[in-house]
């Protein structure tokens, strides 16, 4: 196999190459990709959406299109790992662990068997190590910034580098943080299964819902210049808007299958105990 | 030459097909068997009523849907298609008495789908019949492959297997390894695939690739069972004795041997057969067959594998005639569709008949039998005479056509296989005859009761042998249509 | 409404998609209904369009009201018109059909199985609607993540299966990626028409070359094209029945029509077939696939395997056709892409039901099933039929065209493949009818058996299942129909 | 060879690229671990994203954000400023995808792992075959 590989790879290899050599040379502006196209974009992009990042109002807008499919294919891969690995109903683990807070004694039962309700127990995973004090605090000091930053990220996509997709990986992060410093329980506590799982589509519908908005109100889909009539704004400054309503659709679809993904496969779909 | 277009030659072929959902929902076997009846005798019917006009000289045409450019789905109904549709849908009631008597006799099981591949695969004949163009044939003649495997492998043991194996193996690998790519060559090279007097090679040079497709499309028909593409029929004995009656004595393998016909009569055209002087070749194919085939039959000693090599050899008759390419060698051939039709089903009903009543299979253990079924055996004989071809029996007329046909086309050494090969006939079916009605008292393997088979059994058999003598005094109809068809 | 069309066609699955995930969590018996109205609209919506386009001739639709090449555009003619209809019918025949199973095989999975079952038919549609060379790739990974995910819920091994698929997909998406990036970085465009409009003065060129040949490699990879096939038999065998009667009939042929939309419309016939002396060494790959294909299937002693091999000969149909460079022979490939679908959601809905009902798909799990399920291999019958290529089902007429173009191309090695191919179809399924029919053997030559039980499955697998069985017989009656008013429109008139 | 340096020199994110590539289509094909093989497809993907990336550079361009913010609207804007924006559009979505496919593959691998213990192809075939 290893030859064979390596034959392939190298047949490749030199097929790229052969083909490459009638490619324009690195960053020269003559290039076709450079003068084709993608002048209209930069040139246009204030005048016809009001965005002065062109990678957002061509991906929003432009493109919008694509990106809509790009959040599918996010939700996408959050439900296959759920349909995947998620072990519904829930088998009870043959044994689960308790910690008598006060005085740190661990106890250990026996399948069917329960703790009484107490302030004193908590329950940790398998393979416990202590909490860790300067982890723990300084990742619940972090985490509201965190997502105030995304929150950012994603408001401010369109003059910045930034939008949905970005700011919706450092939402999702700001949770899968609070896992790992702390359990996943604490985690599904903040955020619990089900909502992440209504909270995806949703996030994606806010997306294509906006497109299909504007094919209700006559155009194309997609076409957010519509959407004056409902925002009462300048068919362009309706544009920067639909591209935001967007963006923040990525941004609850993103951060939402960040959690969920993170969710599965680190308790291999037990949801009991995480990393 | 006059056409009238009219939907009945679909109805014709369609009758058979739509009974088949009555066939299976009826729980009652007398109300199944009744609209199996009903059916046979509406198709009887439509079919009929389309003689007067095709006597008149006019063609009847039907186009269903056109698939291909310049090839549709159509039907065309001439003086031929005619008088083999008229063959087989005549024969289809009588064999449809005969079934019901043969199969309550044995108390067979599966009489629901027996009926209804049977319906199916009439359905198939009579479309074979009424094809305009090779595609449309093609089409039926498939239809017909696959809806008799079921009838042929109807007991479902280990030998119906292997005997269902080698039928299809036979038929269905010729059809697709053979004439479809012919059909295909034949469409690339001329775009068209109507049958018509000039065949369809009108406008292309004759060239050598012409043999090759004659002979993919004759022997691709195995049905026909032209030698080597033959040792199915023997092995599809295995079926119950009116399948093997109606199917392997005259539809199936009759379609074969019409389908061979058209293939030379309206593919190629019997003009550029003589240019070419293919005739000749199919010819000493066919003498081969002939008298191989009799040669075999005579070793035989299973009545129905006897029957089945008779078969053999009498359907290269009816491509011989043709391959003659003499107008009478033309109408013996055709007309022995028919003649050899009737007699060959007596034979095979009185086969199944004696089967029925006895249990035998083996001519050796039929000594004497013509004491306990005389009415039987009588029509054995009649059967026999019609098969060699003597008077006062049908195939007497197509036997004399097909000499007159080798005389007139100046063929001596075809009318010297005739005449050795209907010697042969003889040897093989009188013996038959002779050791059930003459034999010493010792020699005898029944008793002297008279016990025939069911009566549902007796009547068909007597039917369809005195069919065949009443040929010899009214054989007007099918030479006049044969007649019309080689004109 | 009906300009909406191609909008509709996509964006009513991909909601539904969204609102059934939803439903799951909330009333799990909302799902069933909402997919099957989703599918029955997207259904009307391709009918629609492929009557529009019958009518008016091709219809641009501008996504967010940006023309083409600044936008993304999508392009429905004839080509895909016809496809379209063929996919959305087959997702919502086989939806219904597999209602009953998918309950039946996760009981508490059932909406995220509907949710991704929808979202891949919403890709496989966008697949075949779009006319932007690069929302194509995106849509293609849309239908390869959820067709992982969708095969992987099965047996044991199809985890495994599936992870192979995953690794073989992804290089040839990437490839086909690469390929839209060559074709970008010399023309400077995404649109398929526009980069047809810009190809002609550059088809001298290496990257250009490099750029079709990457791209048919990618799309090759993903329709299990010989030798790159290597990934589909396990996968398929071991998925899920709801899964592989969706999968088995739509990815490979969406994937061949990929594979003709780059021929006839971004790179031309001209320069595929002209420019490129490549024709009779793909002719030949294809030859090699139908005869291993059916070599292998031959080997096979599991009724979904040996499906599986045939697909794979079956690709090799489509591919060789398209190839052979002659209208006839891309006729026949168009063709028998809608014909391959039909007859392979068939064999695979029968498959279905066994699995249903006798819980196993190996051949010795088959005897006595003529008996048992009547109505079920009935329809088996006749897709076999039409595998094998027996008039008047659709199978023969497609293999007509193919064998057409092979003649008029002067290839006979193609012609002689795919005879080979039929033959060798009548010997595996006749093979599993015997099994079906003869067995178990009874030792009084079947004589006063004592008939077994009929047990057919439920109705709602039977009924479509036996709509697909007519819809190929009507599919091959009315070849003539579709043929000279879709598909001879849909192939350029350059090509002779 | 003196026109050879420079050709090679003036292209060399190409070779990177496709250096890149093949190390990752390498790994996806020669290398038996499970996990092994999705780095190597991630290598591959991460390839075909540099290479995009590498198309949209232009000489002396700057990022695709628009200098003057929001109030430049009728400014005019010279298209040579600013790289090309519509390769990282794709490229984003090319990520993404990426993204996805790793987290099935992973989710695979998990459940490939439950049942047989090993990640190791040639062992899981094994266990497969001795079934």
């Amino acid at each position: 196999m290893k030859i064979i590989g390596l034959i392939i790879t190298i047949i490749t290899g030199a097929f790229l190459v052969y083909a490459a050599i009638d490619f324009p040379a690195w960053s020269d502006p003559n290039s076709p990709a450079s003068t084709y196209l993608s002048p209209y974009f930069i040139e246009n992009s204030m005048k016809d959406t009001s965005v002065p990042n062109y990678v957002t109002s061509l991906l929003a807008d432009y493109r919008g299109f694509d990106t809509m499919f790009e959040t599918t294919v996010i939700f996408t891969a959050g439900l296959v790992c759920f349909i995947l690995l998620r072990i519904s109903g829930g088998k009870e683990p043959e044994t689960s662990h308790y910690r008598h807070v006060l005085t740190g004694v661990t106890v250990t039962l026996k399948k069917g068997h329960k703790i009484p309700e107490s302030e004193d127990f908590e329950r940790i995973d398998d393979l416990w190590t202590p909490p860790d004090l300067i982890i723990k605090t300084s990742c619940r000091l972090m985490i509201p910034f965190i997502q105030l930053f995304g929150l950012y990220v994603i408001a401010h996509g369109h003059s910045s580098p930034g939008g949905g997709f970005q700011g919706g990986v450092i939402l999702g992060a700001s949770i899968i943080l609070l896992a790992i410093s702390h359990d996943l329980r604490t985690a599904l506590e903040k955020m619990r299964e089900k909502v992440v799982a209504i909270l995806c589509p949703i996030g994606v519908s806010i997306y294509a819902g906006t497109g299909t908005l504007c094919l209700l109100l006559g155009v194309n889909f997609l076409d957010y210049s519509a959407l004056a009539s409902v925002l009462h704004v300048d068919p362009i400054a309706a544009r920067s808007h639909g591209i935001f309503m967007v963006e923040i659709g990525v941004g609850i679809a993103v951060m939402t299958t960040m959690i969920w993904i993170y969710n599965n496969i680190s308790s291999a779909g037990k949801y009991n105990q995480g990393l | 030459m006059e056409t009238i277009t009219s939907i009945k030659p679909l109805l014709a072929v369609l009758v058979s097909l739509l009974v088949t959902p009555m066939l299976v929902s009826s729980r009652n076997p007398n109300v199944r068997e009744g609209w199996t009846f009903v059916a046979a005798i509406i198709k009887l019917a439509i079919v009929a009523s389309m003689v007067p006009a095709i006597l008149q000289g006019t063609e009847i045409v039907y186009t269903v849907a056109e698939v291909f450019p310049g090839v549709a789905i159509k039907f065309k109904v001439d003086a031929f298609g005619m008088l083999f549709a008229l063959v087989s849908s005549s024969l289809w009631i009588v064999t449809t008495i005969y079934s019901i008597g043969y199969m309550r006799g044995l108390n067979e099981h599966s009489q629901t789908r027996y009926f209804c591949f049977f319906a199916i695969a009439l359905s198939a004949t009579v479309g074979v019949a009424f094809s305009a163009n090779l595609f449309t044939l093609y089409l039926f003649y498939e239809m017909l492959s696959f809806a008799t495997y079921p009838l042929v492998a109807h007991h479902q043991d280990r030998e119906a297997r292997s005997s269902g194996r080698k039928y299809l193996l036979y038929i269905v690998g010729a059809s697709i390894g053979l004439v479809l790519p012919a059909m295909m060559i034949c469409y690339n090279l001329t775009g068209t695939l109507e049958f018509s007097k000039q065949g369809i090679f009108t406008g292309t040079e004759p060239n050598a690739t012409m043999l090759v497709l004659l002979l993919m499309l004759v022997l691709g028909f195995a049905k026909a069972g032209i030698m080597p593409f033959h040792s199915w029929l023997p092995a599809a004995m295995v079926a119950p004795t009116p399948v093997s009656a109606l199917l392997h004595a005259v539809a199936v393998v009759k379609v074969g041997a019409f389908s061979v016909l058209r293939v030379l009569t309206g593919v190629f055209g019997i003009d550029l057969l003589a240019r070419l002087n293919l005739g000749t070749v199919i010819c000493y194919i066919a003498a081969f067959t002939v008298i191989t085939a009799s040669l075999i039959a005579l070793s035989q000693d299973g009545l129905k594998r006897r029957l089945a090599f008779s078969t053999i050899g009498q359907l290269s008759y009816i491509v011989l005639g043709v391959a003659l390419l003499s107008p009478k060698g033309m109408i013996g051939g055709m007309t022995h569709i028919a003649m050899h039709a009737f007699g060959k089903i007596t034979l095979f009903f009185c086969a199944g008949a004696i089967f029925v009543a006895t249990g035998k299979k083996n001519i050796s253990e039929m000594v004497g039998i013509g004491r306990r079924m005389p009415i039987t055996m009588v029509a054995f004989f009649i059967g026999s005479l019609s098969v060699i071809g003597l008077p006062p029996t049908g195939g007497f007329f197509s036997k004399w056509y097909l000499v007159q046909g080798t005389i007139q086309a100046d063929q001596w050494p075809m009318l010297v296989v005739l005449l050795s090969s209907s010697l042969l006939n003889a040897a093989y079916f009188f013996p038959i005859v002779y050791k059930a009605f003459f034999c010493t008292p010792e020699e005898a393997m029944f008793e002297n009761r008279i016990e025939e088979a069911p009566i549902w059994c007796v009547v068909p058999l007597v039917v369809t042998a005195a069919g065949s003598i009443a040929l010899f005094f009214y054989p007007t109809l099918f030479l006049k249509l044969a007649e019309l068809a080689t004109r | 409404m009906s300009q909406q069309y191609p909008a509709i066609l996509v964006i009513v699955p991909l909601l539904s998609a969204f609102a059934i995930s939803i439903a799951g969590w909330v009333n799990k018996r909302l799902c069933f209904p909402i997919i099957v109205t989703a599918l029955s609209v997207v259904v009307y919506a391709s009918i629609g369009l492929l009557l529009t386009v019958l009518e008016k001739g091709v219809v641009i639709y501008h996504l967010g009201g940006w023309p083409p090449p600044v936008g993304i555009a999508y392009y429905v003619d004839h080509l895909n018109g016809l496809v379209l209809v063929v996919v959305a019918s087959v997702a919502l025949l086989n939806v219904i059909a597999a209602k009953k199973s998918i309950e039946q095989e996760f009981p508490d999975k059932a909406a995220p199985f509907y949710t991704l079952y929808i979202l891949m038919v919403t890709g496989l549609l966008g697949i075949v609607v779009t006319g932007d060379a690069f929302n194509l790739y995106v849509l293609l990974e849309i239908a390869a993540l959820t067709g992982y995910g969708l095969l992987a819920m099965g047996e044991e091994r199809a985890q495994l299966s599936s992870l192979n698929y995953l690794y073989m997909g992804t290089i040839g998406a990437c490839f086909y990626l690469l390929g839209v990036g060559y074709l970008y970085i010399v023309t400077g465009s995404l649109n398929m028409m526009d980069i047809a409009r810009l190809l002609p003065p550059l088809y001298q060129s290496k990257a250009v070359l490099a750029a079709f040949i990457i791209c048919m490699v990618g799309v090759w990879l993903k329709m299990a094209f010989f030798p790159l096939h290597s990934w589909l038999p396990n996968a398929y065998t071991h998925a899920t029945s709801a899964a592989s009667s969706l999968i088995a009939p739509l990815v490979t042929k969406v994937m061949v029509y990929v594979m003709i939309r780059l021929i006839l419309t971004i790179f031309t016939p001209e320069f595929a077939f002209a420019t490129m002396a490549l024709n009779n060494v793909v002719v030949w790959l294809a030859v090699i696939a139908i005869v291993m294909g059916a070599i292998l299937a031959l080997a096979e002693r599991n009724l979904k395997k040996m499906l599986t091999f045939i697909i794979v000969a079956e690709v090799g149909y489509m591919v060789g056709g398209a190839w052979l460079g002659n209208r006839a022979g891309m006729t026949g490939a168009i063709l028998h892409i809608v014909n391959d679908a039909l007859m392979t959601l068939c064999v695979f809905l029968v498959v279905g039901n066994i699995v249903y009902k006798v819980k196993g798909y190996a051949f010795e799990d088959l005897q006595g099933l003529f008996r048992k399920m009547p109505f079920t291999m009935g329809a088996f019958v006749v897709g076999a039929m039409s595998i094998i290529g027996v008039p008047p089902t659709c199978g023969f007429f497609s293999k007509w065209y193919l064998i057409l173009g092979a003649l008029q191309a002067g290839h006979y090695g193609f012609v002689a493949a795919l005879i080979f191919s039929s033959l060798v179809s009548v010997v595996l399924f006749f093979r599993i009818f015997e099994i079906c029919y003869y067995e178990p053997f009874s030792d009084h030559h079947g004589h006063d058996h004592p008939p077994e039980p009929m047990d057919e499955a439920p109705l709602l697998m039977v009924v479509p299942l036996l709509i697909v069985a007519v819809i190929l017989i009507l599919v091959g009656l009315y070849t003539g129909d579709i043929v000279n008013h879709i598909i001879k429109f849909a192939i350029p008139e350059g090509l002779v | 060879m003196s026109e050879l340096i420079p050709t090679i020199i003036a292209k060399y994110n190409y070779w990177i690229y496709i250096t890149l590539m093949m190390i990752g289509l390498y790994a996806m094909i020669a290398k038996n671990n499970l996990v092994k093989k999705i780095v190597g497809m991630n290598i591959f993907q991460t390839a075909i994203i540099l290479y995009y990336v590498s198309i949209g550079v232009k000489k002396g361009a700057t990022i695709p954000i628009s200098t003057g913010g929001h109030g430049a609207a009728h400014e005019a804007v010279h298209a040579a400023d600013y790289l090309n924006p519509l390769p990282h559009v794709l490229m984003l979505t090319a990520i993404v995808v990426g993204v996805a496919t790793l987290g099935v593959a992973l989710a695979l691998c998990l459940r490939i792992y439950s049942r047989y213990n090993t990640l190791e192809e040639d062992e899981i075939l094994a266990q497969i075959r001795k079934k």
